[in-house]
């Protein structure tokens, strides 16, 4: 286990007791020396991981938890190494990030936004993390992304899934590699096409907020275009538990395709619900009912047990996938903890390798270079295949996978099936379609 | 129509549920005089009753099957349930398909100690304290109950489907002749509808026809003077928290197969609860009976694509609507009685 | 004219015809005792003069003024003060800031958002408050928590609270319900001096007729909702109805 | 001293002294030692303490004085969020129009609630006072996304209007200030192994905190205040004594409301940023939880609550097993791993056992909160008992009698 050591400017500390001692309090411009905000001066640098610890998604947190301390522990040359013998770019060293031990302090989002801003800011001001990341959640995303924007530190965002996040509130400290709405809608669409033939009548269950919007909307778009058709789009409660009331309904509007726009516990639920109703079960116009969840994690495909079953839905990256990469990083994360990493964790874990890669070639931990660094920069090796930084919106492009709930799992972990790999290019779209001004990078001090 | 009748029937079924845990809250606050915020977590203890159970049945046997891989290419262990190695595969196999159901029996027992611990060990001193005190510290048990169930259970929720049997779904308008798929309910909500009848109606017997009842009901009107008739209150009064506990316990394990159980269902449940109990009437059963119902259904039928399209949001806020409408038009709540709850 | 005019006042709950053709004149400066047996309408007639219900037939008129459809704090600053049967004063204040509040609904009226300047820069509110601790022989207790006097005190407490806002109408409900003998005496005299000093109308309930025969210039006798008679005190005594339907019962005799 | 009598004052420039002097007394653990974990002199929290400090404050002025519990306060301060981060979109980047308007639109908003909600009291105040909250929160998340951002909340952007501030440079964030004076602008002070930070926004937001204490006292020792007591202490009385219970209780409650207000504002003022679960019912009963703690109807409790929830929050929730491994590193084999187990039990995401098992024994136990436990510290070594002269009215004594 890696020793933490929460020293904050290490150069402060050697200095004033070298020097003068207690003699003469020197007093120091805020972070001025450095030209950018906590600038590591010692031998090590902190990265603040700053994920849900306590609230519904503690468990996808822990998750992340665990990937960034594999992550640490391949950057300090510990383990096997994971996915940093398969990256594309041989930057890295194994000795930590330019020479310095990485060493990291951990904060609890809670899920909500004032919460993840404070604890992010507790460890910027307080511990001096040079780089925040993870979160489950766009709201989350979104404001410590700006946070980040404005005290100069570099935010390499967790599992968000929303356009806003790369799109209307893109930042330019702000970088994601997870994949978005649009991209869920854009890959789903002909492989519903393909299986459930092309004049579907849809009906959409929606989490009402945000996230739930450009979700709705990215999958009606794509599957309208394919000659599907909408007959409903009925916006539930975010704390709605109970979502009898409004499967209820569904049968009877003629649909023959349920969308549940809803995620983690909304998901569950609804799922459940959709599933207890007998949806599956029935024959509407002619053809079998079907149930489709455009976002998929492993972790709310497990609460929702067997309900999942043969369920189409889109997911950032699986463990199954059999590229080196994917390969590699299962191992070592399988090695460590038991079983295998959720998408959550992959995500985390490549962020942190990113992030990590860019400041060995850009040489400095300023965000500014940091950010060039990463910006336009194509990768592979990671589990998802050849890779793009886009440098317009700083979302990473690549494949998608679209997946299905297992028939017939073979572990309690076994509960997706990979359907499709969607290449990047028929998910890439124009960065200007989402607006938002990315500004230009702030190196802080 | 079929739509109004549908969002009827499932608003019913709704607030079964709500019924249900507002009848405990109730119990507890009309004989106890106690506000208890942690009886949600007495329902969230009950739905993890059925969690442990079916965790205990499912203990496995660990082998090692050279023949398959796990996920990292070592040699796969497969797990055999004990209950299939000592009953055989298919009897092994139904007992854990039916662990909801017989945990219900594991329940009554757990929630009535952990009732009666409750009320001995915390609720008993604060009889006299004031009502605010009362919900402050149950409202720390409820924090502290829910995060230990997350310490040993986790935040992701835990499937505890109902067995096999009473999968699927029933559909009226077959059975009465109209067109099929037009008012379908779940087997399980059926049965769950029937179960709070079942046990409000109970409930509701054993407090006019018993004894035990009877005196419970004179302690809710005047304690003082059945205290002065030399009655031991205080352990009826005890036992009616166990009880109240057993209903709000059977209510939690009854509704895991209708949402997965996790840590946080039952300050979900709570601050719901609260609004039926004071809608219906602090201290009145019929009244938290009556509430329960009706705010189901008005929740069900906000929930309609045609109710949202005219009033966007609707379906976020109706419950608090109806609570802020009744309580300025029924001061003490639809079937209320006079001074109760308003120091 | 008295200063309360009561004219066929009628008051019903449910089936029970609490109050029935009750006509009533307290005159000024008087003392005026309301009598009669448990379940005879006294209080139910009393909390018809200070907002508390409204009578369903008939007026009540204070100084000529109606008090029906106003509330309590309305019919108070009016010039109404009531005492309770069970005193009910501020138990978690000191006994002087018992006093300070009526003092201040004097001088203020029944609102009044001073929330910057300090209570004790009041002088005049305090000298008076003040004043009235000393006039109730009570000033040696001024900094004791009100909840910690002993009943007789807090009887005082809240007579002299009443007394402060200089009401011209004091309604006394069994003020000395409950006392020791000894506290009912001082009630007795604290009431007369009261009386005797002030330019004040006393109206009380009662059902200790020591206390009524004591205090009591003219004495209304209340049976089952309706006056039975109105007389002096010398004549009450001796009334035969009043004995059959009242004193006979209870066995006091003056 | 400034219309106070001598204990205010003293009390007064005791609060006054710790707040200007919070970043070296927050941060009594040198840099880099093992305790430096406990400390919490750094920007972020010292500005959370003052700030749910006044709204502890807020709270306390309601709950401590009239006994109505409200379970629907974080709406105001929600709501003050989003009026101060509007004007900073539409106007100005000066947080002091920011702060105002917060003050203003919670105080209307609190009129509102405050009217229907005090036409009951008792439990039916607190739920339709939880009623009105969770209204605005789910609204708020929901369909208003438009007004309020929705899940993504609210943040200044380069190209907002901005009336009166002249157009930002490209590519420059748009921050908060106080004419000039950036809130996120720091100073730091490096004596020996200690390293002090004195943060702009801090002594701001500490600045306004000791007005709105100074504020809060003069209230407590007002006649206003002392009608508010007595209408906990006996309405009936308050009545009968010609005092209308209802204009008092809505103007504190507006005056409540507009503390809040005045804390969403500063909140926004230092972190420029909105979310809806700022108004959740949880956010709601933490600030009970905070004036519990500290002390119901004190002036000084509900700081002091304020103080201990959030640094719990804050400082708790970073305690991870690899910190504690290294705590431990001492112990044998064996006896370590118990030891972790158990800390762990109780710190990193486990925070909110502990919380909740302090916050039920300072409801057993020391029903009038640190005050109470302050003054019965103070009583042993007094042996004269000065009750009745203490610089609090006896808050435990007091919210007992009343119910």
């Amino acid at each position: 286990m890696t020793k933490l050591n929460l020293t904050r400017r290490g150069l402060i500390k050697t200095g004033a007791v070298a020097g003068a001692g207690l003699a003469a309090p020197q007093l120091l411009l805020a972070d001025g020396h450095a030209g950018f905000t906590n600038a590591p001066t010692g031998s090590t640098v902190t990265l603040g991981f700053n994920v849900p610890q306590t609230g519904p998604y503690a468990d996808e947190g822990a998750d992340e938890l665990r990937a960034y301390e594999l992550a640490v522990e391949h950057l300090n040359g510990g383990g096997d190494g994971g996915m940093m013998n398969t990256f594309s770019s041989k930057a890295l060293q194994g000795n930590g990030i330019l020479g310095k031990k990485v060493e990291y302090v951990t904060g609890d989002t809670q899920t909500k936004s004032d919460a993840a801003r404070a604890s992010a800011r507790s460890m910027i001001e307080k511990d001096g993390a040079v780089m925040i990341t993870g979160g489950s959640s766009s709201g989350v995303a979104v404001a410590v992304q700006a946070l980040c924007q404005e005290a100069g530190v570099i935010f390499m965002a967790g599992l968000t899934h929303s356009n806003d996040t790369t799109g209307k509130d893109k930042k330019a400290n702000g970088f994601r590699h997870f994949f978005n709405s649009y991209m869920s809608g854009a890959a789903l669409a002909p492989i519903l096409a393909a299986n459930y033939g092309t004049d579907r009548k849809a009906y959409h269950l929606t989490a009402d907020y945000n996230w739930g919007y450009t979700t709705e909307e990215a999958v009606r778009t794509s599957t309208e275009a394919m000659g599907w058709e909408t007959v409903a789009a009925v916006k539930t409660p975010l704390t709605q538990t109970d979502f009898s009331s409004y499967i209820a309904p569904v049968l009877q509007s003629g649909a023959d395709t349920l969308v549940l726009n809803h995620y983690g516990g909304n998901m569950v639920n609804s799922l459940t619900s959709a599933v207890q109703f007998g949806l599956r079960d029935k024959q509407v116009n002619g053809k079998d009912f079907q149930i489709i969840v455009p976002l998929y994690s492993r972790l709310m495909a497990k609460g929702a047990g067997a309900n999942v079953k043969g369920i189409f839905g889109s997911t950032n990256w699986h463990w199954s996938l059999q590229d080196e990469g994917s390969k590699a990083f299962v191992k070592s994360f399988g090695t460590k903890y038991g079983f295998p990493p959720s998408q959550a964790a992959h995500t985390c874990y490549v962020q942190a390798l990113l992030y990590a890669d860019a400041v060995e070639r850009a040489g400095s931990f300023n965000p500014c270079a940091v950010g060039a660094a990463l910006e336009g920069f194509e990768f592979d090796g990671m589990g998802n295949g050849p890779t793009l930084y886009r440098a317009e919106d700083h979302q990473c492009f690549k494949d998608v996978l679209v997946v299905k709930g297992k028939e017939n799992p073979e572990s309690e972990f076994d509960l997706l099936e990979i359907v499709e790999v969607t290449p990047a290019a028929q998910v890439t779209y124009d960065p200007a379609i989402f607006g938002g001004d990315l500004g230009t990078c702030n190196p802080g001090a | 129509m079929e739509a109004i009748i549908l969002q009827f029937l499932n608003g019913l079924d709704k607030g079964s549920a709500y019924a249900l845990i507002a009848l405990g809250l109730t119990l507890i606050f009309g004989t106890l005089g106690v506000v208890n915020f942690a009886h949600g977590a007495l329902f969230m203890i009950g739905a993890f009753c059925a969690v442990t159970l079916q965790k205990i049945l499912s203990l496995s046997k660990v082998t090692i099957d050279p023949t398959k891989t796990d996920f990292l290419g070592n040699p796969a262990k497969v797990k055999t349930p004990y209950v299939q190695e000592w009953f055989g595969p298919d009897v092994g196999a139904f007992i854990i398909d039916w662990s909801v159901p017989l945990a219900l029996i594991l329940a009554v027992p757990v929630m009535i100690a952990v009732g009666v611990a409750m009320e001995r060990g915390l609720i008993k001193h604060f009889y006299k304290r004031p009502h605010a005190d009362q919900i402050l510290v149950t409202f720390g048990l409820a924090i502290v109950l829910q995060e230990l169930i997350k310490y040993f259970f986790g935040a992701n929720p835990i499937q505890t489907p109902m067995p096999e049997a009473f999968k699927g779904s029933f559909d009226f308008g077959a059975a009465v002749g109209i067109d099929p798929n037009v008012i379908i309910y779940p087997y399980w909500r059926l049965i769950y509808f029937a179960f709070a009848m079942v046990v409000i109606g109970a409930v509701f017997a054993f407090l006019q026809f018993t004894t035990f009842g009877m005196v419970v009901r004179a302690g809710m009107a005047d304690r003082e003077t059945v205290g002065i008739l030399g009655i031991d209150i205080d352990k009826r009064f005890t036992m009616m928290f166990g009880l109240a506990a057993a209903v709000a316990g059977l209510a939690g394990v009854m509704y895991g197969p209708i949402n997965a159980p996790n840590y946080h269902m039952g300050m979900d449940f709570l601050v719901l609860s609260f609004v039926v109990v004071v809608v219906g009437g602090m201290g009145s059963l019929p009244g938290a009976v009556l509430a329960g119902f009706l705010l189901g259904v008005l929740e069900s039928f906000a929930s309609m694509e045609a109710v949202l399209n005219t009033l966007p949001g609707l379906n976020q806020i109706i419950i608090y609507l109806v609570a802020i409408i009744v309580l300025l038009t029924r001061p003490r709540g639809l079937l209320g009685r006079k001074g109760v709850m308003e120091d | 004219m008295g200063i309360l005019e009561v004219k066929d006042v009628g008051k019903r709950f449910g089936g029970l015809q609490a109050l029935s053709n009750v006509n009533l004149s307290v005159k000024e400066n008087s003392v005026h005792a309301i009598i009669g047996p448990n379940g005879a309408g006294k209080s139910t007639l009393l909390n018809c003069f200070v907002g508390k219900l409204i009578p369903d037939t008939g007026s009540v008129l204070f100084e000529g003024q109606s008090l029906l459809g106003r509330k309590p704090h309305e019919i108070n600053q009016m010039g109404v003060s009531r005492v309770f049967q069970t005193p009910e004063i501020f138990g978690d204040l000191s006994v002087m800031e018992n006093m300070l509040i009526p003092c201040f609904a004097k001088r203020d009226g029944s609102f009044e958002l001073n929330a910057y300047g300090s209570v004790a820069s009041q002088r005049d509110v305090q000298d008076r408050a003040e004043q009235m601790l000393i006039d109730m022989n009570m000033i040696d207790k001024r900094e004791e928590h009100a909840a910690a006097l002993s009943r007789g005190d807090k009887r005082r407490l809240e007579i002299g609270m009443c007394l402060a806002q200089e009401p011209r109408l004091l309604l006394l409900d069994e003020p000395t319900a409950g006392m020791a003998r000894a506290d009912t005496n001082n009630t007795i005299d604290l009431l007369k001096e009261i009386s005797d000093t002030r330019d004040i109308t006393i109206a009380i309930i009662e059902h200790d007729m020591h206390v009524v025969f004591s205090l009591a210039q003219r004495i209304t006798v209340l049976a089952q909702g309706t006056p039975l008679v109105e007389d002096t005190p010398d004549n009450i005594k001796g009334h035969p109805k009043v004995r059959e339907a009242y004193l006979g019962e209870t066995q006091v005799a003056a | 001293m400034l219309g106070l009598n001598k204990k205010d004052t003293n009390l007064l420039i005791i609060v006054a002294i710790m707040t200007m002097l919070a970043p070296f007394l927050l941060n009594p653990f040198p840099e880099g030692s093992a305790l430096a974990q406990f400390n919490a002199g750094y920007p972020d929290l010292m500005q959370r303490f003052v700030i749910f400090g006044i709204f502890a404050m807020g709270f306390n002025l309601l709950f401590g004085l009239t006994g109505y519990l409200s379970f629907g306060h974080a709406a105001f301060l929600g709501v003050g969020s989003y009026a101060a981060i509007w004007m900073m979109k539409l106007l100005t980047m000066n947080v002091i129009p920011a702060i105002i308007m917060s003050i203003v639109i919670a105080g209307l908003f609190a009129v509102v609630v405050g009217f229907i909600s005090l036409r009951r009291s008792g439990i039916y105040f607190s739920i339709l006072t939880l009623a009105f909250a969770q209204m605005s929160y789910a609204l708020a998340y929901s369909v208003l996304t438009p007004i309020t951002g929705g899940e993504t909340g609210l943040q200044p952007k380069p190209n907002d209007p901005r009336l009166l501030d002249p157009a930002l440079a490209d590519g420059v964030t748009p921050r908060a200030g106080l004419f000039g004076l950036e809130m996120s602008s720091s100073t730091e002070l490096s004596i020996g192994g200690w390293v002090f930070t004195f943060n702009a926004g801090y002594y701001v937001a500490a600045v306004v905190m000791l007005i709105a204490f100074y504020l809060s006292i003069r209230i407590f020792r007002s006649p206003f205040g002392m009608m508010l007591r007595a209408i906990k202490s006996n309405q009936q009385r308050v009545n009968y004594t010609g005092l209308n219970s209802k204009p008092y209780t809505l103007a504190v409650f507006v005056i409540s409301g507009m503390y809040a207000g005045l804390a969403g504002g500063l909140l926004v003022a230092m972190d420029t940023q909105v979310g809806p679960e700022r108004m959740f019912w949880t956010a709601s009963g933490e600030v009970v939880i905070m004036t519990i703690l500290g002390g119901a109807g004190t002036l000084i409790g509900p700081v002091l609550g304020a103080g201990l929830l959030k640094y719990m929050e804050n400082i708790l929730s970073k305690i991870n097993k690899g910190v504690i491994e290294g705590w431990f590193a001492w112990a044998p084999d064996g006896l370590d791993s118990v030891l972790i187990y158990t800390v762990n039990m109780f710190v990193g995401k486990q925070w909110h056992i502990t919380t909740g098992v302090i916050f039920m024994l300072v409801i057993i136990f020391l029903p009038g909160g640190l005050v109470e436990l302050g003054k019965r510290g103070a009583r042993v070594f007094r042996r004269r008992d000065r009750k009745g002269l203490g610089l609090e009215p006896d808050a435990a004594k007091q919210r007992n009698a009343a119910e």
